[in-house]
This record gives structure tokens, C-alpha cells and sequence, in this order.
């Protein structure tokens, strides 16, 4: 049909290319096949109406901690422009460290009988570990090379990552630690007719939390004002006073900071750590960032709870209506093709980027 | 027929009509200035004529085939080059390897050739070669010799200016659009580069259309002056017709006075 | 709203002075010399006239002694050890990425079964050289390379992985020497059971881990027997392992009458299985078996219990979860677990205790007692075959090596009692099916608490 | 160097003021760093991993890794500052070595309060490593008061030393640090330079180097450092020389030497693995096969500035299209073709594979790129493993049974074989790489990476470059992944994770991104150095992070940096003064 237009219009070179005709074979194939797999998983009845919003809130819970984590790669990215791969590790950090302090209040009991003051000094134990790890990381791996091609620091990012996986293997062994379970958030609420696990509860409403706090922060502050400047132009803010080099540790303490409160709650619900917990949902809160719209705040928050319902609800909704079996082994890759599928209908995120809209 | 025609053409950014309704021509032969106040939609016109951004409504044709949907190689290739206001030059690779990339969308060897490197491929590659020396040589010894081999973002302001000139020619192009070719220049190299840009048209055989600040360049080659000012043509014809207009005066000196006017 | 985007940088031109070669090259060596300081093989040597412990996996006692006769060497050669040099095996195992603790393990295993001998056989100092398999080919691949290439490595401990064990027992066996694993399962690498070798089988492999069939024909035999279930969901983790052996499992229930309801998957790193214990429930599953690894299996047996549907589903584990840091836990209370029988009397507790010493945490997976075993089986078949000259040179003959691991029978060891057969399968046949219960709460307890006895033919 | 040098002091003294002095307060941020440092490898379990393996002459491991960390940091405490402008050179001095001597100390401390700590608390069930064999090793097993006196003294001493080597004269300085490297080299890969010494048929160096029980024998270190240091110091200033010369050849002389460089290559890579033998061949052939694959994102990232972190996908294509077409064992359908016949069908669906994987992502911006590829390197490795495709690829238990590899009557089996065939196929790579930058169409790459809009105005399609860009990368991977298949003899998704992605990027950025001769080394070093550093065995990764670090931070260039990253202005200002010279002749001929 375009390509009949095109021809209409007169002479010249073709309108139409191979690129055109492959992302629109693309993109019909998806919502073909995403109607078609959903109208046989709905129709075939498998999973009941409740059931299906359990998955629903499985994934805005997931999501939820991968919001939490991005939060920190979209900060780093935003005002540094380049992907800090170690921040994955900067999550498993927290969560290691908390899991000794939880270990020793577990054993003192103040665990069993305060848990509320147990989980406030724990989370603080995890928020000051995290972020003395983003910072150690920014003044040894990445400030030397402020002014380096940003695939520099991407490097030393991937070899501070593999540091610090292996240090705290060496450090702290390489099982897995078992964080000890907090019998006051055992149980379920119902929220709107919604089963909510407490846990799972608690994640989502402090993901919002903190979104919210990171997002007065960057627009309300003094901080937040000299974090936007550098962002938009290092050495202007310096002249226009700012300083460069602590802001920028502010943006990675903040940044620490958020992946410490995931690492907790990291804790609290899935109740394990060991040194390769920080790799996968690094790659996933990169992934939510990216599909958000990168260097965008709200974004993250809105591509982490994309990606953790799409891999919570696409593999039985699509795949298995499709009839592939073993649907859940393939969710990585249903969240991959979502963000290749969002990226070719919409090539800046969900949200959006500044720049990329100027330029557009 | 005219060489460059816009029907109509308008490109809005978040409601701001960069360009608004245009209708403007350029002929064959022609050495065209488009003058206006910061912001009047000169530079966007030419990212629209070079198919860097696309048009919301409207036409332009070049030789009588519209340019709106077409991506910028198929554009250059058709016969319009161009320059950028903030020198944009391939900074890491050499002055004659600048050049040479004009010569990309006239010549055909792919992968496989190159590869293989057949009789073709080699005799293709000596004509890029020759041809983008010998747009460089058009500016007298400033870019050949050991310039050749040095990297872009070595040059002095000046040269930059003349080797993105030098790769727009290489490009063989029919309509030559400068970006405020002289914009940093001191006054003699400003009066060198306004002979220059006669130059190109008398031995080249360019048509030219430029963005100019500086009204003595503006003067000296113009064969016709077309003012814009929020994206609209408001006054056209020569130097001095333009010059002397009431709507121009008065577009700028709301905005800013103008040297030599 | 928007964090800005910082302005790109055109890729400035970083260079530098002295940019050469030979300078990089120098830096990386002497940065490998400042940062790690000297090197050589990670080994173990301990001096000669420490403590013999004795256990119960210690070896039959017939050293051969045959001072007269010159030594001839079989086909495939012969090592020899003089005087006051080490004998040397290897340990091929996973120690490094995602599943490093299940290399480390096995690698534990084996220095305490050296310890055990108090670092010495036939009087010369045992040598251990670890490397790595990285669970993959080409680390299986790199790492054999690297063992046959020291003429003197009598034997290999390892693999730890299957798709390691692949090509690791290719190069193994063209060099000639033996390889015995701790947690290879798959029926390519030894045969189906039934008298047919499997597509890797090679010549010198061994192993003391249990072929998938085997165990899991008894899981399904016990869920469809015993407990009378009969509608089942498989979850494996894309492990060849675990993928084996919940296919197995799957095969025999159905051969016994059962029904698979849900043949699923996770992937090696995920956490949140409630999705996917959502189509379980769906499916109306009795029982999940589910032989996968830490932590994934944690999270499927803590998960199962908040997803309505799965309230009274009962949950089945293999040897892979048989842990001391996963049935600590209170959320496998109730939960059945598939793997080797478990020896008579303490010495797996004294193991324990030893590992526990010597390491400071209790065995972090799964396979030590089988790599202990392992390294224990192969010490005995050189014990039994080696020619001690007067001096104490010791003659190692590859090919004798070989027989008289195909000849073991009857050894006891941690893992029960083990008997190869001509494919090097070794484990003992028998498979224990324990259950962790309010009054099992660590791994000792668990062991002990076996309500099925599964012996093949039987 | 020396050149900026000479040329200052050529200027009149008196203009010049003195450089500061070494900052002694420094010093002792520089020791608490040390102190830390030991603190950590020895809480990491390092020190005691490493405590069996003599190194030199009854010094082992463990031990080094110990004293080295007051060495390095004493060395950086007394480093003197860089020359400014206008400042006289920096003094060298007992000042340094007083520097050094103070981080020493402080380091000494810190770990003898570790040392006190451990022995006051038991904090093993926090820090498995921190066990009671530690604290003897740390404390030489005599007690509080003897580690106090040894660890603090000996620190004392070494970081001593390591001040010291600032004060060296630069003549003297550069040849015995390099030959310490050298002596620590030998002793640390033993293993490595027995088999070499083996395969070369001189085994009586093994005898001569090292001891029984391992480690350099004192001859033996004393050969090996006497034997660099005459070598380096003979050489410094040939080398010099060479270098300016290489630098100042035609063109037409400088590819005369290209192509007799070549021709030694060829001859060396013919004979090297019957030196090497079967291991180190492995090691070899692995970085071959990562070789081939850097080589080929070296294309799409280096010239074309595709930033593809899911390089793997194309990898694993061509391994799983070798495994199926020529392997008995392949589950659905197996037409055991041989590899020259399975070939094209290999190209065929690396071609496929690169055309879906670059075609989504043609209009996205660098790191969005990023992450897009990513996920396709994940969506393939995940494919070959599911349950759903298992039909036709396996699934988790692989394909096994893959052939050796024939070309024609040739077959190649073992590691030593496979070297010649991956470094042909290497040779040929490194050629098409060459062939492309140097062509209309590689010229359209760069300009694209430098700035894609104006490329585009320029006349560069760049949707066919970067589709070019993505099929050629994905078939450089494919026949590394079918060679890789061959080799190993099966396939398993396992070999397909991101982290060979990863490594491949490290490679060519370390390398010098865009050079060839850095892609080549970049490969040998990072691929050889982790199989090296099996010596290291759990630790190895550890130490990789480290070194990716610094190299980055000392050399963000990468070890052979592009021809466009390496034009360094003095050349710039070499050619230029040489350029004039010959007019400024010309002009006086004709003026004459």
C-alpha cells in the first residue's frame, strides 16, 4: 500500500525499503501473535480471572525492585551519560551486608520482637553500605576518567563488577545466605479485590516511596538543581560555580542509597543473597531504565513495572496460548522482545527523553 | 523550471512554526543568500531541503522530484550538499579522508569487492582519491601537502570551514547549500571565502544558496537575497531591494542591529 | 521531570605518550606480579607424617609390592614417581561464576579425603591441582588441556557440570587417564542402563553421582506409590541436570499411570517463581518435582506456599537441594527429597564437622560427599595397582588404573555403597527418599528421617 | 620521555622553580591503602590459598601477595610528581625512600591490628577466610608480639625499597624493574615455561630454573634477572631509535617492512604450537576463536560505532547451524555435511541473523543499542536452550557428537591441530578487516561512527551501512563458532552467555577500539591472561576486575591504539617541520 503511494506520488528514488517493510512485518506479526496467543489463553480458560490478577500484582511487585535498582542506573546515566554496570553489584552489597546485621539481630531476638526497629536498622545498615560501595567504585574506577569516550568507563564498570563479585565471594563465602523471615509481614492483604502479599506490598508502596522522594530531590533542591547542570553541561557548571566532583558523588550516594533500600527489600521478599544476586537484576533495572526512557526518573518507575508484568503475565498469556511449552523458561525473552517491540514503535521509552526529543 | 521550489512548507516544533507556509525558489545558476534574524527558520529550512528533518506540510521539489519522505543520502545524491553552521567535520579522520567521503554516494564498490580488491575496485578508488584532491586543491595549498594526512580537529578554524566546503564539493553536487560559511573568520579570510563562493559558481558551476550574517558577503555575491522571519519570506529580490525593505529593517532592529546595513 | 541528558562527548582524542607494546605488555605482567604476587598451581601438599585419620571409606589394603620384576608399562603408559615426589591428581570443577559453590564444594570434598590420608599415599605427598571446568565446554575443554598436559597427573576429580564432562572426558581418555565425577548425571556420558553407552560415553570415565534414570524412577516410583499421587508438575531450571532428571521422573510417572499436568521451567537466576507456581496450580498439580540447584529452589518451595491452589501440593526435591543451608530453612518443612542412601553411622557427621573446621561454613551444595568418595575410589585403585620399588618409586599403570576402577565393587563410601559397572556409572544403586519434618530441622536429621529405600531390579 | 626532558633543561636554570617536595603526609594515606589491601587479600583467603606454591627460592605466594601490596603502595607513596612547566625536575631522594618507608609502616600496622583483632574476636562466621591458619601465617606462628615486630618491620623495609625505586637512576630504574618482572613471571607460570621448555627440546632449563618442589631455584632467579636486565638496558636506546625510525619511514618502505613482518608471523605461527604443545595450543586456540569474533565486532563497534553488547547471538548461530548440519547426534534432522559443505549454509544464517538482530535497532541511539542487542544475545542463548526448540536443538542437553574438522584431506583433531586452522581463518579475518577499513565503504562506517547525521547528508546510507556492518560482524562470529563447534566437539546454550559478549568488548577496547594489531593483542592478553591466571584458580576473576581497571586508567587508549587515536601531535609536528624543510629547499634551489 505505501509502497502504491509512493509510486503515486512521481519520479524519483523509492520511499519504500526493505527497513520500512521488515518493522512493519514487525510489528503486525507481534500484535498478531500477542492477540492470538491472549485470545487462546483467555478463551481456553486454563488460569482463572483470579489468577490472572495474581500475576498482575506478582509482576508490579517484581517490577517494583527492578524500579528501585534502575532508579540508580537512570541517576548515574542521566547526569554521567554512561552505563555503571557495577551498580547491580552495588545492590548485592547492601543486601550481603544487611543479611549479617539481620543474621545478628535474628540471634539476638530483637528480630522476633521488634521487627519494625529491626528492619529500620537494617535497612540503614544496607543504605550505608551501598552507597560507600557506589562511591568507592566513582572515585576509584570512574573519576579518573571523567573526561575519557564513555565506552572507557563502561569498562572499568564491568571490571569493578567482577571485583566486587568475586570480594565478596572471597570475603563471605560463596553459599547462599539465608535472610531470616519476618513472621509480621506473613499473610496477605486485599487491596480493591487484588491479593496482595504484605511483603510484596511493602516493596511497591516504598518503590513509589523513593520514586517520589528522588524526583522532589532532582527538581525541588539545590542539590537537584546542580545535579541537573552538570548533566546538561559539566564544565559550564563548574563555571557557574557548581561543584562537579561532589555532585557527582552525590548522584552515586543517592543512587547507592536507593539500592540499598532494594537490597533490603530484596531480603525481606525473596530472602536470599550470594555474590551473583546483584548480575541478573542489574541487567533487568538497565532494561527498565531503557524501556522507560533513559536519564528519566518517572521512566524507570514506569519500565521496571512494564517489565516485571511483562514477564510475569506474557509468558502464560502469549506463549502458552501459542502452545509452547515450558512458557516461563522463555520470560527473558518475552521481556526482551517487549523492549524491542516498545523501542521500534517508540524509539526514546515509554516516557521519553529529553534530548532525543529535541533531536527527533 | 526552477532548480529548488517550496509549496507551502511548514515545520512546527511543540507549536512554534519554525517554518511557516514558505514558497521560495532558487534557479539554476543562481548564487541565493537567505538572511532573517536568530531563530527566523534559516538553518531548519536547509535541514529540511537536505531531508535531515521531514516537513509537516508542503513541497519542495528539485528538478520537478519531491524531497519530502526521502532520507539525506538519497537527497545527496540527486545533487544538493551542504555545510553546517558549527563546522561539522569527521574529526577523527583525516582531511583527505573527508574529502573522499563525499565521493560515497557517486560510487557503487560494496564489501565483497573491497575484499577482493578487483581491477574495479582499485581504479574506483584512485578516481575518489583524485576527485577529493582536487577539491581540496580548489583551496589553493591550505589542505593539500602533509595537511592531507593530519587528522580534521587539527585544522585552524578557517580551514575546517574550507574543508567542509571542500567535502560538500566532493560530493558533485548540483545546489551547494553554506551554512554561514564565514562565521568566525576574520575579514580577510571572510573576503577570500566571498570569492570563493563566486568561484565555485563560475568554474564549478554551482548553484548556490547560502545563510549569511555577515551583510558585506551577503553584498558582494548575491544574485538575489530572500529574508525570513518566523518561518515566513518576508522580503525577496536583490541585494539592495532587501536591504532597503521596511519589514527587514524592522525584523531586525526588533531583534538586533545589523553590521553594514 | 526529567533528568536531563548530559551532552555527548565527541570521543575525545585520548592519547598518551610511550604508547607501546611492549610497555602494555610489561605492565600487565608486572601488575599480575605486584597484584597477585608469585604463582604456580593451587595445591595441596601436605608434608609427609601427619595424622591418618581413619574412615569408613578407607580403601582395601593390597599394595602391591613387587620389588623383583622390572616395571613394564601397559598401552597407555605408566606414570612414575621417585622418591620425595608428589603424586599428582587433578580436581576439574566449576569454581568460578554463578554456580562457583558447587566446584568449591566438590573441591572441599576431595582435600578432606587427602586430609583423611593425612596428605600422603604410599608414602609420597598427595599434590592437588585445581582448575577450573566453568561449567561450560570450552572451560571443560581448557581445563583437561591443561591437566594431561603434566605427564605425572595420575587422575581427575571432576567434572562438575555435564556439558564440561563432555569434552573433558574426550581428552581424558585419548591421554589415558582416568576421571572420576562427583555430579555428572547425564545417561550420555556413561549409558541408558540398559546396556547401551551414551553418545559421550568414553573409556576411563567414572562417576559416583547417580545416572538421571535411576533416580528418577525412584522419585516418581515413591510420588506415584507410596504417596499415591498421580497428577504431577516437572519444574527444571535449563541445568542438563536438572533437565534430565525431571524428564525422567516425567517418563517413569507416566509409565506407572500418573499424569504430567505441567512440564515447565525457570532459568538459572530468577527469583520470583510465583508466576509460574500460578500455572502449576492451574494445572492442578499434586506434587512438583522440582531437582534443581540454590537458590532457585529456595524460592520455589518458599513461593508455593503463598499462591492459592498450592496450599497442600506436595513438594519434591533431589539431591541438588539436599543441603544444609536449604532444608535449615522453615519453608521445606513437609518437603521429600530424592538422592543417594545414606550411609550407616556417623561418618557423614564426622565429615561435616571436618568440613565445618576446615572451612568455617557448613558444605555449601550438595556433592561433596560424592567428590570425597570419588577421590577416595581412585586413591584405592592406586594403592591397588601401583608397583612400589625398594626406594619407593611408585609405578602408576594407566591402563591396570583403569581395570581396577571397572573392577570396584562393594566400596564403602559416604554416598552408600559403590559398585562401577562397564560404563563407569559407580553410584550406589540404591536411592534413599527422606523428608524434612518439624522435628528434622538440619541436614543430619533429614538424612536420617528415610521413609523409601528404592534399589533398582528390586 | 627523555626528549621532553633534555629539552627543558636546555632552557637557563634560574627561570626554574623546585617541584614540591613527596608529600610525607601522603605517605601515609598511601599506608593505611597498603594496610587495607593486605588486610583484604588476606580476609579474601588469598594469602592463605597461596601460602603452598613456593615462588622463588622458598618464598611463597602467599606471602608476596602480603609484602607486594607495601612494595606497590610504597612505590606510589614515593613517586614524585609530574614535571610542570617552569618547575625544575622533582628531587629524588631520601625523601622518597623516607616516604616509602612511612607507608610501609603504616601498612605493617594496620595488619598487625588486624592480626590483634582476629585474635581478640572470632569474626569467622562473617569472614570464613578469617580462620585460625590465617592468623598463624600472619602471625609467623610466634605470637602477637613477633607478627608486631615482623609485619611492621618487614613492611617497614619493603615499602623502604619500594620508595626507593623513584631515587634509581631512569637508566637503571626501567631495566631492573622489568627484570623483577620477569624473575616473578618465571616463577609464577612455572607450569607454562616447563612445557615450553619441553616442547622446545631444551628441558634442561627446566632443571637449571626451578627447584624440585617448585618455584625458581636461586640460579635460577639469578639467571633470569641478570639475563632481562643486561637485555633491557642494552636495548633502551636502540629501541628509541627504532621507534622514530618507524615513525619517520615512507609509506612505501613502511609496507616493504609490513609484509616482511608478515612473513616471520607466518613462519612463527607454523612452528609455534609444536613448541607450545597441547595446553598452551589451547590456550591459543581459544583466543583465536575470540580473535575472530573481536575482529568482527571490531567492525560493527570499532568502524561502524554499533555499540553490540549481544555479539554472542551470532556466535551461537554459527556453533548450533555446525552442531546441526554435521553432527549424527543432532536431534531432528542430520545431514552430517562436512564443514566445507556446511559452510555456506553457515554464512547463509549468520547473514539472517544479523539482518533480524540489525534491523530492529537501526534508528536507536547508542545505549539504547546497548541493551536492545543484549537482549537478542540473551533470546538466542534462551531459544537453543528452551524446552520448546529442544526438538530441534537439544534443548540443555546440547548437541554432541560434532566431527572433527575437515578440509579436505585434512582433519584436525586435537588442540595442536585446530591452531592452524583458526589462525588461518584469523589471518584472512584480519585481512578483510584491513581490505574494508580501507575502502569506500569503510570510510562510510567512520564517518557514520563520528556523526551519523552528517554522514547521512554526506551521502552515507546508513541503513546499508550499518546492515553491512551487522552481516559481516555476524559472520566473522559464525566461523568462529563453527570452528569453536568443531573443536570442542559439542555444543551447549551454556557457552553462549553474556559474558563472552562481554569479553569480546573488553577485548577490542583494551585492544585500541578500531585497531587491528590491538584487536590481536587485546585477544591474546585478556583471553590468555584469565587461562594464565588459572593459576590463581578461584581468585582469577578477581584479579581481572583489577587489571581491567587499570588498564583503563593508565591507558585509556588500549594497549595499540588506531592510527586515528594515535596521531600524537609531536608526530604531527615532526611531519609538518619535515614538510616545510623540503619547501623551504625547494624555495632556496630555485631561488639559487
Amino acid at each position: 500500500m505505501t509502497a502504491a503511494s509512493a509510486a503515486a506520488t512521481g519520479r524519483g528514488p523509492s520511499r519504500f525499503g526493505f527497513v520500512k517493510g521488515f518493522l512493519w512485518a514487525v510489528r503486525i506479526l507481534a500484535v498478531f501473535g500477542i492477540l492470538w496467543g491472549s485470545y487462546f489463553s483467555i478463551t481456553g480458560g486454563r488460569l482463572s480471572f483470579d489468577q490472572w490478577k495474581d500475576l498482575m500484582v506478582f509482576g508490579v511487585a517484581q517490577g517494583s525492585v527492578y524500579a528501585l535498582i534502575a532508579l540508580g542506573y537512570t541517576m548515574v546515566y542521566g547526569v554521567l551519560g554512561f552505563i555503571n554496570f557495577a551498580h547491580g553489584e552495588v545492590f548485592m552489597s547492601g543486601a550481603m551486608i544487611g543479611f549479617f546485621a539481620a543474621n545478628y539481630l535474628n540471634q539476638t531476638g530483637l528480630w522476633a520482637s521488634q521487627p519494625f526497629l529491626s528492619l529500620f536498622i537494617v535497612l540503614l545498615v544496607c543504605m550505608t553500605a551501598s552507597t560507600l560501595v557506589a562511591v568507592g567504585v566513582e572515585r576509584v574506577a570512574y573519576r579518573p576518567l571523567r573526561n575519557a569516550p564513555r565506552l572507557i568507563p563502561l569498562i572499568t564498570s564491568i571490571g569493578a563488577s567482577f571485583f566486587l563479585q568475586y570480594a565478596f565471594r572471597g570475603l563471605f563465602g560463596a553459599g547462599v545466605k539465608s535472610y531470616p523471615a519476618v513472621r509480621a509481614l506473613d499473610g496477605a492483604w486485599n487491596v480493591l479485590g487484588f491479593r496482595v502479599i504484605k511483603t510484596q506490598g511493602i516493596v511497591i508502596l516504598a518503590a513509589v516511596g523513593m520514586m517520589v522522594l528522588l524526583y522532589l530531590l532532582v527538581e525541588r533542591t539545590k542539590t537537584g538543581r546542580a545535579m541537573r547542570a552538570v548533566a546538561e553541561d559539566q564544565e559550564i557548571a563548574r563555571l557557574m560555580g557548581v561543584d562537579v566532583d561532589r555532585t557527582i558523588v552525590t548522584v552515586f550516594a543517592v543512587g547507592g542509597a536507593m539500592a540499598g533500600v532494594a537490597g533490603l527489600l530484596w531480603g525481606l521478599v525473596f530472602q536470599q543473597v550470594f555474590f551473583f544476586t546483584g548480575f541478573l537484576p542489574g541487567i533487568k533495572a538497565f532494561t527498565s531504565a531503557v524501556l522507560g526512557g533513559i536519564g528519566n526518573i518517572v521512566g524507570a518507575m514506569v519500565g521496571g513495572l512494564v517489565l516485571g508484568a511483562v514477564e510475569s503475565i506474557g509468558p502464560s498469556l502469549v506463549l502458552a496460548g501459542l502452545g509452547v511449552p515450558a512458557a516461563h523458561q522463555l520470560k527473558d525473552v518475552v521481556a526482551f522482545l517487549a523492549l524491542v517491540l516498545v523501542l521500534v514503535f517508540r524509539p526514546t521509552g515509554i516516557m521519553g527523553e529529553r534530548l532525543a526529543e529535541e533531536r527527533a | 523550471m526552477p532548480l529548488l521550489e517550496t509549496q507551502g512548507l511548514t515545520k512546527v516544533f511543540g507549536g512554534l512554526h519554525a517554518i511557516d507556509d514558505l514558497d521560495l525558489h532558487i534557479e539554476e545558476g543562481e548564487i541565493v543568500s537567505v538572511i532573517g534574524p536568530n531563530g527566523a527558520g534559516k538553518t531548519t529550512f536547509f535541514n529540511l531541503v537536505s531531508g535531515m528533518i521531514q516537513p509537516d506540510s508542503g513541497k519542495i521539489l528539485f528538478e520537478g522530484i519531491d524531497l519530502v519522505g526521502l532520507a539525506p543520502h538519497q537527497i545527496l545524491e540527486l545533487g544538493i550538499a551542504r555545510t553546517f553552521q558549527n563546522v561539522r567535520l569527521f574529526q577523527n579522520m583525516t582531511v583527505l579522508e573527508n574529502a573522499m567521503v563525499g565521493q560515497h554516494a557517486r560510487t557503487r564498490s560494496g564489501p565483497i569487492r573491497a575484499i577482493l580488491r578487483t581491477p574495479g575496485f582499485r581504479a574506483e578508488e584512485e578516481a575518489i582519491r583524485r576527485k577529493a584532491e582536487e577539491a581540496l586543491a580548489f583551496f589553493g595549498t591550505r589542505l593539500i601537502g602533509y595537511r592531507l594526512e593530519q587528522p580534521a580537529f587539527v585544522l585552524s578554524y578557517a580551514n575546517r570551514r574550507r574543508l567542509e566546503i571542500a567535502r560538500a564539493m566532493a560530493t558533485e553536487p548540483k545546489l551547494l547549500l553554506l551554512d554561514e560559511p564565514t562565521a568566525g573568520m576574520n575579514p580577510r579570510e571572510t573576503l577570500e571565502l566571498t570569492e570563493l563562493i563566486a568561484r565555485l559558481r563560475d568554474e564549478k558551476g554551482f548553484t548556490i544558496c547560502l545563510i549569511e550574517h555577515d551583510m558585506r558577503v551577503v553584498r558582494g555575491v548575491s544574485d538575489r537575497v530572500i529574508c525570513l522571519d518566523y518561518g515566513r519570506k518576508i522580503a525577496e529580490g536583490t541585494y539592495h531591494e532587501v536591504a532597503t525593505n521596511e519589514r527587514v529593517i524592522e525584523a531586525y532592529l526588533g531583534t538586533k542591529a545589523v553590521e553594514g546595513v | 521531570m526529567l533528568l536531563p541528558i548530559r551532552k555527548r562527548n565527541k570521543e575525545d582524542d585520548v592519547t598518551r605518550r610511550h604508547s607501546t607494546f611492549w610497555w602494555a605488555v610489561l605492565v600487565v605482567m608486572a601488575l599480575i606480579a605486584a597484584a597477585c604476587g608469585g604463582g604456580g598451581t593451587t595445591t595441596t601438599t601436605q608434608a609427609p607424617g601427619g595424622e591418618m585419620t581413619t574412615t569408613t571409606a578407607a580403601p582395601g589394603e593390597t599394595t602391591t609390592t613387587q620389588p623383583t620384576a622390572e616395571f613394564e608399562p601397559g598401552p597407555l603408559g605408566a606414570v612414575t614417581v621417585a622418591p620425595g615426589e608428589p603424586i599428582k591428581i587433578a580436581a576439574l570443577q566449576a569454581i568460578s561464576g554463578a554456580v562457583a559453590s558447587l566446584g568449591e564444594d566438590q573441591v572441599r570434598g576431595i582435600e578432606i579425603a587427602i586430609d583423611d590420608r593425612g596428605g600422603e599415599l604410599l608414602g609420597h605427598p598427595i599434590e592437588l591441582q585445581v582448575e577450573d571446568d566453568g561449567c561450560s565446554a570450552e572451560g571443560g575443554t581448557t581445563g583437561a588441556q591443561r591437566i594431561v598436559a603434566d605427564p605425572q597427573v595420575v587422575g581427575i576429580i571432576g567434572t562438575s557440570c555435564s556439558g564440561a564432562g563432555v569434552p573433558a572426558s574426550q581428552i581424558m581418555s585419548e591421554a589415558g587417564l582416568v576421571m572420576i565425577s562427583g555430579s555428572n548425571t547425564s545417561p550420555a556420558l556413561t549409558s541408558d542402563l540398559a546396556g547401551n553407552p551414551g553418545s559421550a560415553w568414553q573409556p576411563g570415565y567414572f562417576r559416583t553421582a547417580h545416572n538421571d534414570i535411576i533416580q528418577g524412577e525412584a522419585a516418581a516410583i515413591f510420588a506415584y506409590q507410596e504417596l499415591g499421587l498421580t497428577r504431577a508438575a516437572t519444574i527444571h531450571d535449563g541445568d542438563p541436570y536438572t533437565e534430565g532428571l525431571a524428564n525422567a521422573f516425567g517418563r517413569s510417572f507416566q509409565e506407572l499411570g500418573g499424569e504430567v499436568v505441567l512440564a515447565t521451567a525457570i532459568n538459572k537466576g530468577d527469583t520470583d517463581m510465583r508466576p509460574v507456581l500460578t500455572e502449576v496450580a492451574a494445572a492442578g498439580a499434586e506434587v512438583i518435582f522440582f531437582p534443581i540447584f540454590q537458590p532457585e529452589g529456595d524460592f520455589i518451595a518458599q513461593q508455593a506456599r503463598e499462591i492459592a491452589g498450592l496450599e497442600d501440593v506436595v513438594l519434591f526435591g533431589a539431591d541438588g537441594l539436599l543441603s544444609d543451608t536449604y532444608v535449615v530453612n522453615e519453608f521445606t518443612v513437609g518437603m521429600y527429597f530424592s538422592g543417594p542412601a545414606s550411609p550407616e553411622g556417623s561418618a557423614y557427621d564426622e565429615f561435616v564437622a571436618k568440613y565445618q573446621e576446615k572451612y568455617g561454613e557448613a558444605p555449601i551444595q550438595s556433592f561433596h560427599a560424592h567428590a570425597y568418595d570419588a577421590a577416595n575410589m581412585l586413591f584405592a585403585a592406586i594403592e591397588q595397582v601401583a608397583v612400589v620399588e625398594d626406594d619407593g618409586t611408585v609405578h602408576i599403570d594407566r591402563q591396570a588404573l583403569r581395570d581396577a576402577l571397572y573392577a570396584t565393587e562393594g566400596f564403602q563410601g559416604l554416598t552408600g555403597t559403590l559398585t562401577c559397572d562397564e560404563f563407569g556409572d559407580c553410584a550406589d544403586p540404591r536411592i534413599d527418599i527422606v523428608q524434612r519434618t518439624e522435628e528434622t530441622p538440619d541436614i543430619a536429621a533429614v538424612r536420617a528421617n528415610v521413609l523409601f529405600t528404592y534399589e533398582p531390579g528390586a | 620521555m627523555a626528549q621532553t626532558v633534555d629539552a627543558r633543561q636546555a632552557l637557563p636554570e634560574r627561570e626554574l622553580v623546585p617541584s614540591p617536595p613527596v608529600d610525607l603526609g601522603a605517605a601515609v594515606k598511601w599506608g593505611l591503602i597498603a594496610g587495607m589491601t593486605a588486610v583484604f587479600v588476606s580476609a579474601i583467603g588469598m594469602v592463605q590459598a597461596f601460602e603452598v606454591r613456593s615462588v622463588v627460592v622458598g618464598v611463597d605466594l602467599g606471602y608476596l601477595v602480603l609484602f607486594g601490596a607495601a612494595l606497590v603502595f610504597g612505590y606510589a607513596a614515593a613517586r614524585p610528581g609530574e614535571q610542570l612547566e617552569g618547575f625544575l625536575a622533582p628531587e629524588r631522594g631520601v625523601r622518597n625512600v623516607a616516604a616509602g618507608l612511612i607507608a610501609g609502616l603504616v601498612g605493617g600496622a594496620v595488619l598487625w591490628l588486624f592480626v590483634l583483632l582476629i585474635g581478640a574476636v572470632d569474626i569467622r562466621s562473617v569472614f570464613p577466610s578469617v580462620s585460625p591458619q590465617l592468623r598463624d601465617l600472619l602471625t609467623f606462628g610466634r605470637g602477637a608480639g613477633f607478627a608486631a615486630a615482623a609485619l611492621i618491620g618487614g613492611f617497614g623495609l619493603v615499602g623502604a625499597l619500594g620508595g626507593g625505586i623513584p631515587v634509581l637512576p631512569e637508566r637503571i630504574r626501567a631495566p631492573l624493574v622489568n627484570a623483577l618482572a620477569w624473575v616473578l613471571a618465571f616463577g609464577l607460570f612455572e607450569d607454562l615455561f616447563a612445557q615450553i621448555f619441553r616442547g622446545a627440546k631444551v628441558p634442561f632449563l627446566e632443571d637449571l630454573l626451578y627447584q624440585p618442589g617448585g618455584g625458581l631455584s636461586l640460579v635460577g632467579a639469578l639467571i633470569v634477572f641478570v639475563l632481562f636486565f643486561a637485555v633491557y638496558l642494552s636495548t633502551a636506546s636502540r629501541r628509541e631509535t627504532v621507534r622514530s625510525r618507524i615513525a619517520t619511514m615512507s609509506p612505501s618502505e613502511r609496507r616493504r617492512w609490513v609484509g616482511v613482518g608478515l612473513v616471520v608471523a607466518i613462519v612463527i605461527l607454523a612452528v609455534l604450537p609444536q613448541i607450545l604443545g597441547n595446553f598452551l595450543s589451547e590456550v591459543f586456540d581459544l583466543a583465536g576463536i575470540f580473535l575472530m569474533m573481536a575482529l568482527g565486532l571490531n567492525i560493527v563497534v570499532g568502524y561502524a560505532g554499533l555499540l553490540d553488547l549481544g555479539y554472542v547471538a551470532f556466535f551461537a548461530v554459527g556453533a548450533y547451524t555446525t552442531a546441526v548440519l554435521t553432527s549424527p547426534g543432532s536431534p531432528r534432522w542430520s545431514p552430517e555435511m562436512t564443514f566445507v559443505a556446511a559452510l555456506p549454509f553457515i554464512v547463509l544464517a549468520a547473514a539472517m541473523a544479523g539482518i533480524m538482530v540489525g534491523t530492529p535497532v537501526l534508528r536507536m541511539r547508542g545505549d539504547y543499542l546497548a541493551i536492545v542487542t543484549l537482549g537478542f544475545g540473551e533470546i538466542a542463548r534462551l531459544l537453543f536452550l528452551s524446552d520448546w526448540l529442544k526438538p530441534y536443538f537439544g534443548g540443555a542437553q546440547g548437541i554432541l557428537q560434532i566431527p572433527p574438522l575437515e578440509l579436505g584431506p585434512l582433519t584436525f583433531r586435537s588442540s595442536l591441530d585446530f591452531f592452524y586452522p583458526i589462525y588461518a581463518f584469523v589471518l584472512v579475518f584480519a585481512y578483510v578487516s584491513w581490505a574494508l577499513q580501507n575502502s569506500r565503504i569503510g570510510r562510510g562506517w567512520m564517518a557514520m561512527r563520528e556523526d551519523e547525521p552528517v554522514a547521512e547528508v554526506m551521502g552515507v546510507d546508513v541503513v546499508k551501512a550499518k546492515l553491512t556492518a551487522f552481516v559481516i560482524g555476524a559472520i566473522l562470529a559464525s566461523f568462529g563458532g563453527a570452528l569453536f563447534a568443531h573443536k570442542i566437539g559439542s555444543v551447549f546454550p551454556h557457552s553462549f552467555q553474556i559474558l563472552v559478549s562481554i569479553v569480546v568488548l573488553v577485548i577490542i577496547i583494551v585492544g585500541g577500539i578500531g585497531s587491528i594489531p590491538g584487536v590481536v593483542v587485546g585477544a591474546l592478553i585478556l583471553v590468555g591472561a584469565p587461562e594464565l591466571l588459572r593459576e590463581f584458580a578461584e581468585f582469577r576473576y578477581l584479579i581481572y576486575g583489577v587489571l581491567l581497571i587499570f588498564m583503563m586508567l593508565k591507558k585509556p587508549e588500549g594497549f595499540i591504539p588506531s592510527r586515528q587515536r594515535a596521531r600524537e601531535l609531536h608526530q604531527e609536528e615532526m611531519m609538518q617541520d619535515a614538510w616545510l624543510r623540503k619547501e623551504e629547499e625547494a624555495a632556496a634551489a630555485a631561488g639559487s
